[in-house]
């Protein structure tokens, strides 16, 4: 059920603000200048890369860039409408606990403070681009650090900030499991429930890899890690909710997948699409991390209870707690290799830190199982790959999908291979890297290959055969 | 003592989604006066998609990037498309703005024709004319073909298309397959200076050489391999969200440790020449590759300078003193 | 309070409470927009403008504390008929991607500049150590900068 | 940021005045680039902040025939353009030069950096290998100390509810000393010191023995060290590798660093071992350079 606050309690709210004159910002100047110091150029020529034909090819210049340096791009955090309102999420307590009680009441009776928002109003609570396992907002259980409880729209950010410290949860914790391996136990807790914390597995096989192993005249076994890294994006996560007449809602974020993104919020909002309008603006830097919903149905809902266009932006602390970070990944590595430097078997097992839900986990264990045992012709291949999930952030998308993890290995292995065998680190690549129409760990035939042309150019460039050490 | 080391790492990464559908749609218009407008549900995240889009919709119109208007990222105007994920923009809304792109000029093309009075089929668009093939003289501006398709034919020159990879499902027990339609490849070289007597590692020099296909914007593809390159040397040093008890400690710029400008090492970037037949006009892909190989060819060459082998990232200079000193113990 | 200060060289005032950084000042109470807010704590130097010559935090500094100084923001940098040289060599090196970095990676280099405008890339990267991009690596940044340098130089060498 | 009022007064005993009426409710203000972060995470108690930033008397770069006095509200950015500072106090450059970039230095300020007193204040070592002292300013006038005294815990000064750093003074018989700061961090560009290290020292004229060497060392104990042990050991030792490797167990002897996220206990005293003998080594080199 929508709760609607009344027009006296919004107006009242108001009254009581405006008696905190100075503390609530002035939105205009008091004194308004003759003239406007910003000018911005109007009449600049355009670069001769953009005017040659033809086009592809050409070191063309953007036209987004020359607004970037302008300092006229409109990010979300740029944009107001007026009358809008700023939302804070509060952020669960326990890294995994059962929510018994949020009490709102003590923030919603503050001057300033216009709607409240709980998992439990959201039409359909949960999301993800594979498994719908992520709530939008904690309704019953809290998995880790980063999951949101209550919401709050205010009408600043300072008011909406004050209000979070006033909503009261009451938390049963639970055990917490951080260490994947120990996840992956029998008898280990099961975070969502069912009879094991792995979410997502693959396979990939080819040949047979042990009767090559035996057969190789060397295998090497090493086990490789990787930790967990988060995006980073100089903007941090953003939106804007504003509910129109027409019960139709717009949405301005930061996502960098609005289709996927409308479907996501006509779901949790229980909305039909042809409701919803989501605008992508220019992104303050994705690389993965912005490619999932996060505040937008919140947003969507409280911009319903309070009549108001609703902003709200992550601090940092929230981009790093509450958006998604890499996999870290344990990877164990046997290689058999054969004197003359050729890799006949490779056997791999990859271990994904799931956090604490699925996100875009069966793209990187897909992606990462199939690239494991790199760019070279290996004719017996076993990859086993597990994700699982822990108590931790959320692990999801990000430049790369698993692929710098398993590059990691199978390229320290490659130099290790290289050493066993006396050869140097370009020819042991040269020898095994895949030619065009070579067949992948998936038995694809491949096309437009360049492995060994990079190796060779990059060698060239590098004068990797006359380098010294010193 | 400051020691040297130097080390290389090649990788390959496919484009767009495994197996699953992930697909883009375009329109593209062209405006009577041969200018055009490109409609596009993706969005434009830093990498210059929307820039690259444009000039595959100029190129295959045959007129300039800045003829083209790219509109963008709007659920009411635009139409679907996957998004900003898995390297796909290029390659995968690339073609797809190219086959919108193609069936407006093929409209352009039938108008154009009765004007030059030979068949549609002895046209082509170029320099923003469209020309009889083999008599370039012969020609109207792509302006004037749109104007009469549309202000005389009543026929204005629309098109839409959509693309979506072509990929062939992963048998579950082998992963036998075609899960993705294309790949792209690289290899990177770093020069590392290791002081073993502290394990800090400068990076001096990283060459890069990628395969992008046919770089639509060379500048915007040095751009993607150079940040890349940043990313990958964060996650070979200095990048770690640490936990304690399930709460993260450095949940912030001061104490997560990403490269600043001082960090960064000198960056050599070259493309690869190659063309592969299924992207637009030869062209793959280049966002997330660029990140791949650096942490290994930089501990590869943290091994060279200093003998010891890196197992767990990032390579911080505790982590690397630490293997140093081992290596001693034994030897 | 009334803050009145100088920015871009007109003289700006608003009333505004003591607590308002000079970020958010400029941002919510002049709507001037080009600096950004990236991390609020210093880090980030998105938020960079210069004030009277120098080049600060303006997350990290009341408005109340800049008034009556002289402000300089990426708005100030441009006129009718030029981009800045800086501006200009950005755009032509595509030095900028996603761009949220960059007023500030601007305004970073403009104090530089002014400084120094034969700068080498030590001290270039110097610079720019409290900008961080996570797009670029900094190398077209970079590479912009010696040639903004370069026409800055030209620009002020009576012909 | 919560509500807080703002004053500005124009000179020292305003802000003192200030300070003591307004009791707990009230905090100075220097550059900002600490306080102005803390408050944006928890403002506590204070409701007023005192911008003594511009307040006259805490400001300057003044030579006088005892020495130089540094405002406590100089800038690390004037600092470093000093060419004062530059000829006379290199060590001190190079440590404001390691403090955040440029634009926190533009803002930061040297006396902001000791009265904020973190362990790993970069500038500490830098004005303690020169036998800073520092002056202070309170509703009982002034008083002034030797710049270790100054010093008491993690965030904790012996600065009274409503004192001020006035200045710091550096004794004429320094200036131009021999001397080198090193820091090392977890990297180069806007680092946190995990070890920071500052020496200063004079060559007897045979041009080998150590006379009067001062050594300091950040974030190796709970308020900036100087290691006086390792002092005492090499006054009067010839400066060869063997003895800075023995006064380089010493100095880790002084110290107490913590084991945390950024680095282990045992890291430190590695580093704290290497870098006291290559800050050493520097200092020698630079005194024999003359």
């Amino acid at each position: 059920m929508m709760a609607t606050r009344t027009t006296d309690v919004q107006t009242d709210a108001e009254e009581l603000v405006k008696a905190r004159e100075s503390q609530a910002p002035a939105k205009q100047p008091l004194v308004k200048p003759v003239d406007d110091p910003v000018i911005y150029p109007l009449e600049l020529p355009e670069s001769e890369t953009r005017l040659t034909t033809p086009a592809v090819g050409q070191r063309a210049t953007r036209p987004d860039g020359r607004l970037h340096g302008l300092g006229q791009t409109q990010y979300i955090d740029d944009i107001t409408f007026p009358h809008m309102v700023h939302a804070k999420v509060l952020r669960s307590a326990h890294p995994h606990a059962r929510i018994l009680n949020v009490d709102t009441s003590a923030a919603e009776a503050m001057p300033g403070v216009l709607a409240t928002l709980t998992g439990k109003e959201i039409p359909t609570n949960s999301f993800g681009p594979t498994l719908q396992d992520q709530p939008v907002l904690a309704g019953e259980i809290v998995r880790h650090r980063g999951d949101g409880v209550a919401a709050v729209a205010a009408v600043t950010e300072q008011i909406a900030a004050d209000a979070l410290e006033k909503i009261k949860v009451e938390y049963e914790p639970l055990e917490a499991i951080f260490d994947p391996l120990v996840a992956l136990e029998e008898d280990s807790l099961k975070i969502h429930g069912g009879d094991t914390n792995v979410y997502a597995s693959k396979v990939i096989k080819k040949g047979d890899v042990e009767t090559a192993l035996a057969a190789s005249d060397h295998v090497i076994h090493q086990q490789y890690q990787t930790q967990m890294v988060e995006h980073v994006p100089l903007e941090p996560h953003a939106s804007i909710a504003s509910w129109d007449g027409n019960g139709r809602v717009s949405i301005w974020s930061s996502l960098g997948r609005i289709t996927l993104g409308r479907e996501d919020l006509a779901r949790t909002l229980n909305l039909p699409q042809a409701k919803i309008r989501l605008i992508g603006t220019i992104v303050g830097g994705n690389f993965g991390g912005k490619n999932e919903i996060t505040n937008e149905p919140i947003l969507a809902m409280l911009s319903r209870k309070t009549g108001r266009p609703v902003k709200s932006v992550f601090t940092r602390g929230d981009e790093f707690v509450s958006s998604t970070i890499r996999h870290p990944f344990t990877m164990d590595y046997t290689s058999g290799f054969m004197n003359d430097g050729t890799i006949i078997a490779r056997k791999i097992r990859l271990i994904l830190d799931g956090g604490a839900y699925c996100s875009w986990t069966g793209t990187t264990i897909g992606k990462g199982s199939i690239l494991a045992p790199g760019p070279y012709n290996i004719d017996n291949i076993l990859v086993e790959a597990y994700a699982v999930y822990t108590n931790k952030t959320t692990t999801g998308a990000m430049r790369g999908f698993g692929a710098p993890q398993v590059c990691f290995a199978y390229e320290s292995q490659m130099d290790d291979i290289a050493r066993t065998v006396g050869m140097d680190p370009l020819e042991i690549r040269l020898k095994n890297a895949f030619n065009e129409g070579s067949s992948s760990p998936t038995n694809q035939s491949l096309h437009s290959v360049a492995v060994k042309e990079s190796l060779t150019q990059a060698s060239e460039r590098f004068d990797w055969k006359g380098w010294q050490n010193d | 003592m400051i020691k040297r080391g130097r080390g290389m790492a090649c990788m390959w990464y496919p484009i767009g989604f495994t197996v699953a559908a992930n697909a883009s749609a375009a329109t593209v218009k062209v405006n009577t006066d041969g200018t055009a407008t490109l409609l596009t549900g993706t969005v434009e995240t830093g990498q210059g998609a929307l820039t690259v889009l444009g000039q595959i919709a100029a190129e295959a119109l045959g007129v300039a990037t800045d003829d083209v208007h790219v509109v963008s990222a709007d659920t009411d105007a635009t139409p679907m498309d996957t998004g900003a994920i898995a390297s796909r923009t290029t390659y995968v809304t690339g073609n797809a703005v190219k086959l919108a792109a193609e069936k407006a000029r093929e409209i352009l093309f039938e108008s154009a024709a009765p004007m030059l009075k030979v068949r549609a089929d002895q046209l082509e668009a170029r320099d923003r004319r469209i020309q009889v093939l083999g008599f370039p003289s012969k020609s109207v501006t792509i302006g004037e073909a749109a104007h009469y398709s549309e202000n005389v034919l009543g026929n204005p020159s629309i098109g839409s298309a959509s693309y979506n990879p072509p990929t062939v499902e992963m048998d579950p027990e082998t992963g036998a397959g075609k899960p993705f339609n294309t790949y792209v490849y690289a290899t990177q070289i770093a020069d590392v200076e290791v002081d073993d007597e502290t394990g800090e590692v400068e990076v001096k020099k990283i060459v890069a050489v990628h395969d992008c296909g046919t770089p639509i914007n060379p500048m915007l593809v040095e751009g993607q391999i150079q940040g890349g390159i940043s990313m990958g040397v964060g996650f070979a040093l200095q990048e770690e969200i640490l936990f304690k008890d399930g709460v993260q400690v450095n949940p912030n710029l001061t104490n997560y440790i990403m490269p600043t400008s001082l960090d960064m090492p000198e960056l050599e970037v070259e493309l690869v020449d190659n063309y592969d037949p299924t992207g637009p006009f030869g062209a793959k892909g280049a966002g997330e590759p660029t990140a791949v190989p650096t942490a290994a060819a930089i501990t590869n060459a943290i091994y060279d300078a200093v003998g010891v082998r890196i197992t767990s990232l990032p390579a911080t200079a505790e982590r690397v003193l630490t293997a140093i000193e081992e290596k001693r113990a034994i030897s | 309070m009334m803050v009145q200060l100088k920015v871009n060289g007109e003289l700006r005032s608003a009333d505004c409470p003591p607590e308002t950084t000079l970020l958010k000042f400029l941002r919510e109470h002049l709507n001037l927009t080009g600096a950004k807010l990236g991390c609020d704590v210093g880090d980030c130097g998105t938020c960079t403008v210069i004030v009277d010559g120098e080049s600060v935090n303006s997350c990290l500094m009341l408005a109340a504390r800049a008034a009556g100084h002289d402000v300089t923001t990426i708005e100030g940098l441009a006129n009718s008929q030029q981009l800045h040289p800086i501006q200009q060599a950005f755009e032509e090196h595509g030095a900028l991607q996603c761009g949220f970095c960059g007023p500030g990676m601007i305004m970073s280099a403009k104090d530089l500049l002014d400084k120094n405008p034969e700068p080498s890339v030590l001290e270039i990267r110097d610079a720019l150590s409290g900008n961080l991009c996570r797009c670029t690596g900094y190398t077209k940044i970079i590479e912009a900068i010696i040639d903004a340098g370069q026409a800055m130089s030209e620009e002020n060498t009576p012909a | 940021m919560r509500p807080f009022d703002y004053i500005a007064p124009a000179s020292a005993a305003e802000a003192v005045a200030v300070l003591a009426e307004n009791g707990e409710h009230a905090c100075p203000l220097g550059g900002g680039t600490d306080l102005i972060v803390d408050l944006k995470h928890d403002a506590g108690a204070i409701n007023l902040l005192v911008d003594v930033s511009c307040v006259p008397e805490f400001r300057g770069l003044e030579e006088t025939a005892e020495g130089l006095r540094i405002g406590s509200m100089v800038t690390f950015g004037e600092i470093m353009e000093s060419s004062f500072c530059q000829e006379k106090l290199p060590a001190v450059v190079a440590a404001s030069h390691t403090v955040g970039a440029v634009q926190t230095r533009n803002l930061g300020t040297l006396g902001g950096n000791l009265v904020t007193c973190v362990p790993s204040a970069d500038s500490a070592p830098s004005v303690m290998v020169l036998d800073s002292r520092v002056t202070l300013i309170g509703p009982d006038g002034s008083r002034e100390m030797p710049i270790e005294e100054f010093f008491v815990g993690p965030r904790k000064t012996v600065l009274g509810p409503h004192e001020l750093l006035e200045s710091i003074f550096i004794p004429k018989e320094t200036l131009g000393k021999p001397s080198k700061f090193l820091k090392h961090g977890l990297r180069k560009g806007q680092a946190l010191a995990l070890v920071n290290a500052a020496a200063a020292l004079w060559l007897e004229k045979d041009g080998e023995t150590i006379s009067e060497p001062r050594l300091a060392l950040g974030a190796v104990a709970p308020v900036p060290l100087r290691c006086l042990e390792t002092e005492a050991f090499l006054a009067g030792k010839p400066a060869t590798d063997k003895v800075l490797a023995e006064a380089a167990e010493i100095a880790v002897s002084e110290s107490k660093p913590i084991d945390d996220f950024r680095a282990s206990k045992k890291y430190r005293c590695h580093i704290i071992r290497t870098f006291t003998k290559r800050v050493l080594k520097r200092s020698i080199e630079i005194a024999k350079e003359g």
